[in-house]
């Protein structure tokens, strides 16, 4: 019998090993996997490379991941935000290594780890600072770069309600990357609002399929809080 | 001079005077977010954010804010009727594959060969983030940009060429500053039209580059 | 004001011209939009280049199409079938062209159009007839081929819910290649069972968002018809 | 010769045992499909089907049947509970990205080597017709093949080199045919096991090809 459910967070990442490449969903507070994080933080594998649209705000998430140490590289679009200060500085410090990506080219990237894809020639980014070095190929008159996928042996997301099969729907502009990096990852960990019995979920509606999916672990619904905006 | 700037209102109601019915937009971070507050009446424009959502409606009122809801900004949404959720690689396949109809997009300089810089402004001390920008800028089929004419030490934000890092190659084709509306053609920068009381000699004199009428 | 329905199959089909691409959803009988065909053979345009599935099944449909006279090439995966005889007659005697593709890079091939990728590397394919002349990479230690997205002027697809923004829901495995070939697609025409009020769709269970439909027809319901198949 | 050859439905119950319980699993078109009938009970087996299926079920009765709910051989199926719909990209994806464990392919021939042959005789007459099969081939986790180890003529199927146009280079892990089980090593193919009554030497002298004990 197929049972992904796990009983908490602590038993979800016990195997994350120091050096993971571990992906972290999310974009602002949305879809954000604060529980899983704090359980990563807790379990404390160390020299992490993480995937993620963010480098984290204020000191809560993961800015507590950066300032507790653990990760040695973030591959990322969006690190400078109004609170970002956990990253900047040790960005500035030199501590932390860091791989901007164009948000689209990021997630086209860790959808191609998940489809099988070796890479692929995109528009996004030719001509400018990262882009350099990278191949670049004319096609149709048009030019393109070449990227190549983003695996990762582990995927944290947040989803709404999940089953036994590892089946998964999101929440609003929750779901962001969650879809793409579930597909990515070795292993796919998901926080769920609700546990629901096999045959729940509209078989049209499932948004991410079981087999994506390797552990699922219930959380307490709180409100997604504001992040990473600056009031006008 | 007896001409009066544009405001940030008035500029981002002129460019959404220009956003045709049933246009599909992205309105990117910072300045532009303001157009959405000056759709024309009458008109059926779906607004699409980066993080997964197409027909964005307004702000809620503050009781009704739910951050799982919220634009490319991190500031709290609605949805319309008819609105839908999709996941990322979704969401920047509509961007980068010319279904949006328009992006408009700040600066810190737009070249007059359509070159865009808005993401980086080089300096060594500073932390880069590029988010869906350089997306849009070569995604959607037309990328307008919305920018003060100079910048605040006076300098004009109109080049021959950028300085600043770029954010995508020759993809402008329209600008809108708090001065004037300019085309980028293939001979360069075009005026469409100058704030009143502002000739074109005057626009000239403060770019730092040639403005064809 | 944004309304995708048109009141008739003939004025959705109108603008087709001599020379164009025409994606045509469907797999066996699900999701074959052959009220679309009907009125594709009804409107004339020939010289077309068609990318599906499948070449058609005994005289109707997409065999009709053929038979019609009004195909140059066909696009796909699995031309041969129990009662493709239209498309065999018509291939043996040099009368159609056939570019035959395995079925995940014609999908992920359609994909790439939608997604503005200039072309991908795959494994599938390499090593084999179908991937010959094609550019190949060896990417960490196993070999890709190069494949090119295609892009079509006209998608015809057979959705079940839609509304007036153009989007759409599908039933079971009729979904197929609905959602890729939407993307792909200058104009993408869906025929629907139901014409829904805005709104009425679940925000969250919207398979296809209306930015990728140009037109929405509504025909009546029927029982998809067994297709393709040779009862064991 | 005292040994008899294993029916189709003994062949595909003999393979279906190797399923392990939790795995997911595509059964090629034609013979493989068998294998659905005779999964182990106590194991939870998930079938995917290339258009757009996970969690099929047996099929239905013939009253049941909707041809909106078919298989990749275009049968009426069903969907267990658990069970979800998506597009032939996401499927695809799961197929060519190592997400399914197990794919049982029919062939013509497999070699030596592990290439395999299953989509054209190559014959200049033929109609070519590949489907999923290239994408299973190389795509899954394990790459099983379902045929008879003899064609009518009494040919071998296991071959030094494929001679029929290749479906995937070196993909095949096991071999399952109605005289035997054979795994394809870096060495060549080993054997697991014979039918009752068949010796290695006797299968070696059907066979044009050597298998290692």
């Amino acid at each position: 019998m197929i049972d992904k459910i796990v009983s908490s967070i602590a038993d979800a990442l016990a195997d994350v090993c120091d050096g993971a490449t571990v992906m972290i969903g999310g974009f602002g507070g949305a879809g954000m996997p604060n529980e899983l994080i704090d359980g990563l933080i807790a379990q404390g594998a160390g020299e992490l490379t993480i995937v993620a649209n963010n480098a984290g705000n204020a000191e809560f998430g993961l800015a507590a991941l950066l300032k507790a140490g653990m990760v040695r590289k973030v591959i990322c679009s969006f690190p400078r935000q109004a609170d970002s200060y956990v990253f900047d500085a040790l960005y500035r410090a030199g501590k932390i290594e860091l791989e901007l990506v164009p948000q689209g080219n990021l997630s086209e990237r860790i959808r191609a780890a998940g489809a099988g894809i070796g890479g692929f020639f995109t528009k996004v980014g030719f001509g400018t600072d990262l882009a350099k070095g990278k191949e670049v190929r004319e096609i149709n008159g048009e030019m393109y770069v070449l990227e190549a996928p983003i695996h990762a042996d582990y995927a944290l997301i947040k989803a709404e309600q999940g089953d036994r099969w590892g089946n998964l729907t999101y929440r609003m502009a929750a779901r962001n990357f969650g879809p793409v990096m579930a597909m990515a990852a070795k292993t796919t960990i998901a926080s769920v609002h609700e546990i629901v019995l096999l045959g729940q979920l509209d078989p049209e509606a499932v948004v991410t399929p079981g087999i994506f999916v390797q552990r699922v672990v219930k959380i307490a619904r709180s409100a997604t809080v504001a992040s990473g905006y600056k009031a006008a | 001079m007896s001409y009066v700037k544009l405001t940030r209102d008035q500029l981002a109601a002129r460019i959404a005077k220009d956003i045709h019915d049933g246009a599909y937009v992205n309105l990117g971070i910072g300045m532009p977010t303001l157009v959405a507050n000056h759709l024309p009446a009458g008109r059926e424009i779906i607004l699409q954010s980066e993080n997964g959502i197409l027909g964005m409606g307004p702000a809620p009122t503050s009781d009704a804010e739910d951050f799982d809801l919220i634009n490319a900004g991190k500031q709290p949404v609605t949805l319309l009727r008819g609105g839908s959720y999709f996941h990322s690689a979704d969401s920047f396949a509509m961007m980068r594959a010319g279904h949006l109809d328009i992006a408009v997009l700040g600066a810190f300089q737009v070249a007059a060969n359509g070159d865009l810089a808005n993401w980086h402004t080089g300096g060594k001390d500073d932390i880069p983030a590029v988010g869906g920008a350089m997306d849009l800028a070569v995604g959607a089929k037309q990328t307008w940009v919305m920018m003060e004419h100079l910048t605040r030490s006076g300098e004009s934000k109109l080049v021959e060429r950028c300085t600043y890092p770029l954010t995508g190659v020759g993809c402008v084709s329209r600008i809108y500053t708090d001065l004037a509306v300019i085309d980028v053609t293939a001979q360069g920068f075009k005026l469409v039209e100058c704030v009143a009381g502002l000739s074109l000699a005057e626009l000239n004199s403060l770019s730092n580059v040639s403005i064809a009428p």
